[in-house]
């Protein structure tokens, strides 16, 4: 459960529909996140989880429908824009840059942050030696926020999985994102990475206040630290709630559990 | 240099001496945020004010108890400064104990405030504090995890910092009066002995008691200002405190904390110290890693290795005495110093110790010989934490393997006919707390300090410690039998972590073993040998073989020495589990309760005394998350080869 | 074994974050650059600074300059030569145009000059990736020559398309002697690694390095694509044309398009492949290597030839040259794709870990 | 501008075009089964033409010459595939394409040292001269060589067609350029069907060398063809063979056209960079040409 108070809406969503060529990844999907929750996407496999935080953060265009974010409304998000707006996210399969340290990948969230252009960090002057200093100190905050401190300086390469995860947690953090999009961040990793990481959202949460937009498949996971889940299957919405309403929803059940569909 | 002890006779007056004095020099630094973080004296002496101020506020008054738990960090030595500055006793407690063991200490001194450094030590203190009513403010450092603790008696130290500067800004005076009150007789801090036998008991130190010997001490060494100690052993030990408290408030050196335990080696070699201290077992731990990542050098790095270290254990110790060394060994030593020597003290992060100490029990001589033999000022100490550690130190020139020097300056030493060493020092401490009967059968009538340890006086007036009075015994026909010392040769062997004799009254000597799993594990690998843990590991017939070559070299050894040579060992097992400090086994500085060890497994010690080739064993085991399961197995019993005495070929 | 880095701790964050943090890099830095300002031009005669080391610092600039676009932004390009040319010819131009310029300020210029085309040139990338933007930039090789050689305002209508460059003088001191030329490029050479490294280390670099790694992640996280990946092509393509401007007045001390002929382009590129992709020293030692080897071939086959009487024809020996260039390039992509700098790097941990082997 | 001229001029430039992709047979040959743009095809050619003709000038005959420098470039196939590729099998496609540049100056150097660099003529015995019936009736001279060699490519492109598609081996081929792993996964003995498709390579380097080195003699200026490739590559697409042919034609049909009617407003010899410029604005519309796939990328 997340630590402060559930506020106002801030992001939602209303019925976007996608579709790659022939295959609907998505119709018609409305919900909406509020201020500091914890919100849960799930749904069985190719259900469009992932198709709809790609919408969220302007990877994907939808077709049709709207996105609201702090008042503003759009058609489709530009992911660039969509950084500048604090929207962050991590990958499903990681996308970390292999050929720097730990320190400068998370060091890159921070790109948005950093206005010094590039004639004067050649000459390492001033403004620019002044604002890597403080973002290097920020950084650490967030390295020491995430306990690893004792990596800060090993190719990202190297790292085990579980670490790797981090690091990527990381760097979304470094860009003080007021929404994060997790995008199956516990996916094949064992019980005690597990609790760490739960332990790393909550904190993340809890402390920064950000609000969470998570896509998990272990449901202990996710009705343990999700304030509302939202489900989807064949890219429809079938429910949306507190995570023990979902959990006695039949249809939900019936997702999971695989009974016939109607066409 | 350490002015004279003078009017500066308390611990805060010598700090803001020092802030006066040499304000802009550093007094701590701490790894944090990936740099080291310093406190200059003037700062520190600042954050001290506020500190006390906000600890006055909370009602903390002139001879109350204030316990401190956690690791070496600056805040915990500015709010144990900050204490002393109320008058107030700190008790730092370890910061490894289980909740129960800190509930005696805070009942015994019906303590009221105490300072915990993270959530850790916040719920240890917690879970105890319906045994202990008395406790009522809890002051915590690190904030992490503890935002919704709602607990009334938790103070955040910000908080406590914010209200201080506002009590120091409204009436600065009052404390600079509380700080003149003070005096060196007043009681400047408790420190509970680890012990090795019962209860715990409350060692009572003066201001006078602690500072000086600390300044008598860093006399004899010359140490300064300039210096750098690192303080990474419990606070809680006197050993440490004395260190990074003591000496550090007498000559104004820097004190440096690692950023967390496991990364102490790292932080070592950045801060590269000048002072250094390190009790046996640290640094057997460290040989024992060197010799590990020196088996992985290939054929032609591991010979080098072996042929320069003969060499420097021929002429190392002579030539950091400055003692004459032929020209040919001289050469080969320079060229060991260029290519093996320099770099491996660097990668030690010991290129800059001046003067490095090991006390706390008694260390091997090769040990000993190693360090020294590679150019690290190593020198034995002896003390004790009712003597305030400093009763005996080896002088530069006269450094020998296996006394622990001459008495220090105002220290005078004497033996009962039993050859138990009695103490008279300005460094004494005043009394057990709350423990009359103690401290009388401690401390008799003429101020004589009954240590508890049996030795004698050396012809070149150097004290030489045999081992604890009750561990001295005789074997059945009357030799000496002195456990610890055949105990430190054995565990000089990398595979062999710990050992515990057995011979007091008895006609033979037996042994239980604790092989090192991560040297014995490396050498199985290297034997491409599966094992699945270390009692697995300890059963194998091929480390029963292993551990056997290494007691018959001993053996070997002590057949050299005529007094001591059928004190040679007969038989051994090997224990199926690590000795802990959890179980009670060893003590929190990690030394040996025999006798606790000796009644938990009576049914083994029996075993090696009959003719029976193996003993059944039958052990509760504790498992890595929580779940505990009952280990029964037969554990092996084997001979060691035993040497005639006089015939016993000199040992390399 | 060398380093003693015991003390040598770190207590603010501009310590942590220098180039050389360990004081005996910092020495051994030092020591070498005043062995190159002060000793090289006292022993060095005319041969050796003029024909191998002035050349040996010009090339380590454009592979600086291919490494900064390759290397660091992971564009391959097959132009540098190009590049280097537009330099040479807009430095010849403007100090012959507008002589009150001076040598310096019209390096700068024609850099800047070098950077425009970089960037047109550079606009595919934003649309292609891999080969198809090494054909691009080869595209930039052939064009860029055509229109050098074809319009004669470049040349100032000079008949054989070749021009001597101009005598070089800063406020009037002239630097015509190969000691002053070999300082004034070291000097330029020196000044403008600083600045990559220092462009590597801040955000500019980590923003190359993400398009290199992962463009799409890189995007998402807010790093504009565009704008970096022009921006590569603009810096690297200024290093080349400065470079371009120093190989015509400080080593050939003519301006002449055959010069820059696409082989230059392939030089350069196995410097960058052979000192190490993606480092600032892999760029100087690949220089270095590229430019000492042959003259150590010909040092081996003068040495045999009169050892064994065997006459070592010229023919032969550039026919080897290229052999053993061409069979280093697969060697090091197959051993260390990292190059020399990656063993420099591998050799300098040993030492810092010694007697220890991990 | 009379029709004659423009056709004459049109038919030199599709038959030059048909040069071109007969080179671009060869890179598309490699990357279709391998995966690696091999930036040595030009070299591979240059190679082929020496050696023939310096077998020629010593004496053997016409078809025995043939036989052997085809067994030779089929061997130097071998050769590559198992000394440069195999170790770098699963490299990024990057690293691969700069080993065959290494490659490149390998086989230069290698050619020239063992067979002297003074260039040579070559004679197939098809006179290069125009078809009379044809310049007769309506002026117009083809050379027959073109078209002989226009014929030639023709027939080695049907025939690599249908051994694309049809044989058990082509299909193979397929598998293994999309993914080294996964065919291997499958049993495919990648190092075999590499070994097969870098002989056949060699042997199209033959073909292009001897009709290239009929046209502009045998000399170090062939390795050059390679670059005259790239452009139709781009066009055509990587991967697809009919991709090769239309690109050769376009580009050569252009770059004609362009010498002729465009060049001499602008100075003349644009025909080094003309073909990229083309290929360049193609490019920018369908950026992995006309047959090529088109790109995804997962998120």
């Amino acid at each position: 459960m997340s630590g402060r108070p559930v506020g106002e809406v801030t992001l939602s969503v209303e019925a976007v529909s996608l579709a790659f060529g022939g295959v609907k990844a998505l119709s018609e999907v409305s919900f909406d996140v509020r201020e500091h929750e914890v919100r849960a996407i799930i749904g069985p496999n190719g259900a469009g989880k992932s198709s709809m935080l790609n919408v969220l953060n302007g990877v994907y265009h939808p077709q049709q429908g709207k996105i609201r974010f702090q008042g503003r409304e759009f058609e489709d998000m530009d992911s660039h824009e969509a950084a500048a707006m604090g929207i962050a996210r991590t990958f499903q399969n990681i996308a970390l840059f292999k050929g720097m340290t730990v320190l400068d990948n998370i060091m890159t969230g921070r790109n948005l942050k950093m206005h010094c252009n590039f004639l004067q960090q050649a000459l390492w002057i001033g403004p620019a030696r002044r604002e890597e200093l403080e973002h290097r100190r920020a950084v650490e905050e967030i390295i020491d926020f995430l306990e690893i401190q004792h990596v800060r300086k090993t190719p990202v390469g190297r790292l085990p999985y579980g670490l790797q995860k981090r690091v990527e947690l990381g760097r979304a953090l470094a860009a003080e994102p007021k929404v994060l999009l997790l995008d199956e961040p516990m996916a094949g990793m064992n019980l005690e990475e597990k609790q760490d990481m739960c332990r790393f959202v909550l904190d993340v949460n809890d402390h920064f206040g950000t609000t969470i937009v998570l896509i998990e498949h272990d449901m202990g996971v996710v009705m343990d630290i999700s304030d509302r889940v939202v489900v989807l299957d064949y890219g429809r919405k079938i429910a949306d709630g507190s995570p023990s309403e979902v959990r006695g929803n039949q249809k939900v059940i019936d997702a999971y559990l695989g009974v016939a569909h109607s066409a | 240099m350490a002015t004279d002890i003078g009017k500066l006779d308390t611990f805060p007056k010598l700090l803001m001496h020092h802030a006066l004095v040499r304000g802009a020099r550093p007094a701590i630094r701490e790894k944090d945020l990936g740099i080291w973080q310093t406190w200059t004296w003037k700062e520190f002496a600042d954050e001290v004010r506020f500190v006390a101020c906000g600890l006055a506020g909370l009602g903390l008054a002139r001879g109350e108890h204030f316990a401190l738990v956690g690791d070496n960090r600056p805040r915990f030595y500015a709010t144990m400064a900050a204490a002393q500055c109320l008058g107030a006793i700190p008790v730092p407690l370890y910061q490894d104990a289980v909740a129960t063991e800190m509930a005696f200490p805070i009942q015994n001194a019906s303590i009221e405030f105490a300072f915990a450094e993270d959530q850790e030590q916040v719920d240890k203190l917690l879970e105890i504090l319906p045994q202990c009513p008395t406790l009522r403010k809890i002051c915590f450092d690190d904030p992490k995890g503890l935002r919704h603790y709602a607990q009334p008696e938790l103070v955040p130290y910000d908080r406590l910092l914010e209200a201080g500067r506002e009590n120091y800004r409204r009436d600065p005076a009052f404390l600079e009066t509380e700080i003149a009150k003070g005096s060196g007789g007043d009681t400047a801090a408790m420190f509970f002995t680890s012990g090795t036998t019962g209860v715990p008991k409350g060692v009572v130190h003066t201001h006078a008691s602690l500072l000086v010997p600390a300044r008598t001490a860093a006399e004899l060494e010359g140490l300064g200002e300039n210096d750098v100690i690192l303080a990474y052993l419990p606070p809680a030990w006197i050993g440490q405190n004395i260190f990074s408290c003591a000496q550090a408030f007498v000559t104004g050196y820097c004190i440096a904390c690692p950023e967390a335990s496991e990364t102490v080696m790292a932080d070592m070699r950045e801060i590269g110290p000048t002072y250094y201290f390190a009790p046996p077992r640290v640094l057997e731990n460290l040989l024992t890693q060197v010799s590990i990542r020196i088996q992985d050098l290939w054929w032609g790095g591991r010979w080098a290795y072996g042929y320069f270290m003969a060499v420097a254990n021929r002429v190392g110790g002579k030539i950091l005495e400055g003692k004459p060394v032929p020209i040919g060994e001289r050469l080969l030593y320079y060229l060991g110093e260029l290519f093996l020597y320099g770099p491996l003290r660097n990668v030690l992060g010991m290129s800059r110790v001046k003067v490095g100490y090991t006390a706390g029990e008694a260390i091997g001589p090769d040990l000993f010989r190693f360090y020294r033999s590679i150019g690290i000022n190593l020198k034995q100490l002896y003390g004790s934490t009712e003597t305030a550690v400093f009763v005996c130190i080896q002088p530069d020139g006269q450094v020998k393997p296996d006394t622990v020097g001459p008495a220090v300056r105002g220290v005078e030493l004497k033996f009962t006919p039993e050859r138990e060493l009695l103490i008279r020092s300005p460094g004494l401490f005043k009394e057990y707390y709350r423990n009359a009967q103690a401290t009388s059968e401690a401390k008799d009538a003429e101020g004589w300090f009954h240590t508890g340890d049996a030795g004698f006086v050396d012809p070149d007036g150097h004290l030489k410690i045999i081992d604890r009075v009750k561990d001295v015994g005789g074997l059945a026909d009357g030799t000496l039998f002195a456990p610890k010392y055949l105990e430190n040769k054995l565990k000089f062997f990398p595979h062999i972590r710990e050992a515990v004799c057995f011979g007091d009254r008895r006609d033979r000597v037996c042994a239980f073993i604790n092989i090192d799993p991560d040297a014995v594990g490396n050498w199985a690998e290297k034997r491409n040998m599966p094992y699945s843990g270390y009692t697995d590991l300890a059963s194998r017939d091929e480390v029963y073989e292993l551990v056997r070559e290494c007691i018959e070299r001993v053996n070997a050894d002590l057949a050299g020495e005529p007094e001591i040579a059928n004190s040679q060992i007969h038989r051994f097992l090997i224990l199926h589990k690590e000795l802990d400090a959890d179980d009670g086994e060893l003590t929190r500085t990690r030394k040996v309760r025999r006798r606790i060890v000796g009644e938990k497994y009576d049914s083994l010690v029996a075993a090696l005394y009959s003719a029976s080739r193996s003993v059944h064993v039958e052990a509760q085991i504790k498992y890595e998350d929580g779940r505990s399961g009952i280990y029964s197995a037969d554990l092996k019993i084997r001979d060691a080869k035993v040497f005639a005495p006089a015939a016993g070929k000199r040992a390399a | 074994m060398l380093y003693r880095e015991a003390g040598q701790f770190k207590s603010t964050y501009a310590e942590d974050q220098q180039i050389f943090p360990i004081r005996q890099d910092r020495v051994a830095v030092s020591l070498l650059l005043a062995f190159a300002f002060v000793v090289v031009p006292a022993i060095g005669d005319q041969y050796w600074l003029g024909a191998i080391i002035t050349p040996f610092l010009i090339f380590a600039l454009a592979a600086l300059g291919l490494n900064i676009l390759t290397g660091y932004a992971g564009q391959l390009s097959l132009g540098t030569a190009a590049f280097m040319a537009v330099g040479a010819f807009m430095t010849y131009n403007f100090v012959l145009r507008m002589p009150w310029l001076g040598i310096l300020p019209s390096i700068i210029l024609a850099g800047l000059c070098a950077a425009a085309v970089g960037i047109v040139f550079g606009l595919p990338s934003l649309r292609i990736k891999g080969f198809y933007l090494a054909v691009a930039t080869l595209a930039c090789q052939f064009f860029v020559l055509w229109v050098l050689q074809r319009f004669g305002w470049f040349t100032n209508y000079s008949s054989s398309g070749v021009v001597t460059a101009q005598q070089i003088a800063i406020l009037d001191f002239p630097f015509n002697t190969p000691e002053r030329k070999y300082l004034l490029t070291l000097g330029i050479v020196v000044v403008m690694a600083l600045a990559a490294k220092n462009l590597m280390r801040s955000e500019t670099g980590r923003a190359f390095m993400a398009v290199r790694d992962m463009d799409v992640a890189a995007s998402v996280i807010g790093i504009p694509m565009m704008k970096t990946k022009l921006l590569a092509f603009a810096i690297s393509s200024f290093y080349c044309g400065v470079a371009g401007a120093l190989h015509a007045f400080c080593f050939l001390g003519t301006v002449e398009p055959e010069a820059y002929s696409l082989d230059l382009s392939f030089r350069i590129l196995f410097m960058v492949i052979i000192g190490g992709v993606g480092s600032i020293l892999g760029s100087f030692l690949g220089a270095a290597f590229i430019t000492l080897f042959p003259i150590f071939l010909n040092l081996v086959s003068t040495g045999l030839s009169q050892a064994t009487g065997v006459e070592v024809s010229h023919a032969l020996i550039s026919n080897l040259e290229s052999i053993i260039f061409g069979g280093l390039i697969v060697f090091f992509l197959i051993v260390e794709p990292q190059g020399l700098a990656r063993l420099w790097q591998i050799a300098k941990e040993k030492l810092r870990l010694w007697p220890f082997p991990h | 501008m009379d029709i004659a001229f423009f056709v004459e001029v049109l038919a030199g430039g599709l038959l030059a075009g048909v040069m071109y992709s007969l080179v671009a047979l060869g890179f598309v040959l490699i990357y279709k089964a391998s995966g690696v743009f091999n930036f040595a095809q030009g070299a591979m050619v240059f190679f082929a033409a020496l050696t023939f003709v310096s077998l020629g000038e010593r004496g053997w005959n016409f078809w025995l010459a043939l036989a052997v420098t085809l067994v030779v470039m089929v061997l130097l196939g071998l050769a590559i595939e198992r000394v440069v590729l195999r170790p770098l099998v699963n490299q990024p496609p990057i690293t691969l394409f700069m080993a065959t540049i290494g490659l490149t100056f390998v086989l230069e150097g290698l050619s020239q040292l063992v067979w002297g660099s003074q260039p040579h003529g070559l004679e197939l015995g098809i006179p290069d001269v125009p078809m009379e019936w044809l310049s007769q009736k309506w002026n117009i001279n083809i050379s027959q060589f073109d078209i002989f060699a226009a014929f030639v490519a023709g027939l080695l492109v049907a025939v690599l067609a249908v051994f694309f598609q049809k044989t058990r081996i082509g299909r193979a081929l397929r598998a293994v350029a999309d993914d080294h792993q996964a065919a291997l996964a499958v049993g495919i003995p990648l190092q075999h069907i590499w070994a097969i498709v870098w002989g056949v390579a060699g042997f199209v380097a033959l073909v292009a060398g001897l009709i290239w080195g009929v046209r502009n003699g045998v000399q170090f200026a062939l390795t050059f063809v390679a670059l005259k490739a790239l452009p139709v590559l781009l066009i055509g697409g990587f991967e697809s063979i009919p991709g090769a042919i239309l690109g050769g034609l376009i580009i050569g049909a252009t770059e004609k056209l362009a010498e002729v009617y465009v060049g001499p407003m602008v100075g003349g010899g644009i025909e080094s960079w003309f073909a990229y410029v083309v290929a360049l604005i193609f490019l920018l519309f369908r950026p992995e040409g006309l047959f090529g796939e088109k790109h995804i990328d997962r998120v």
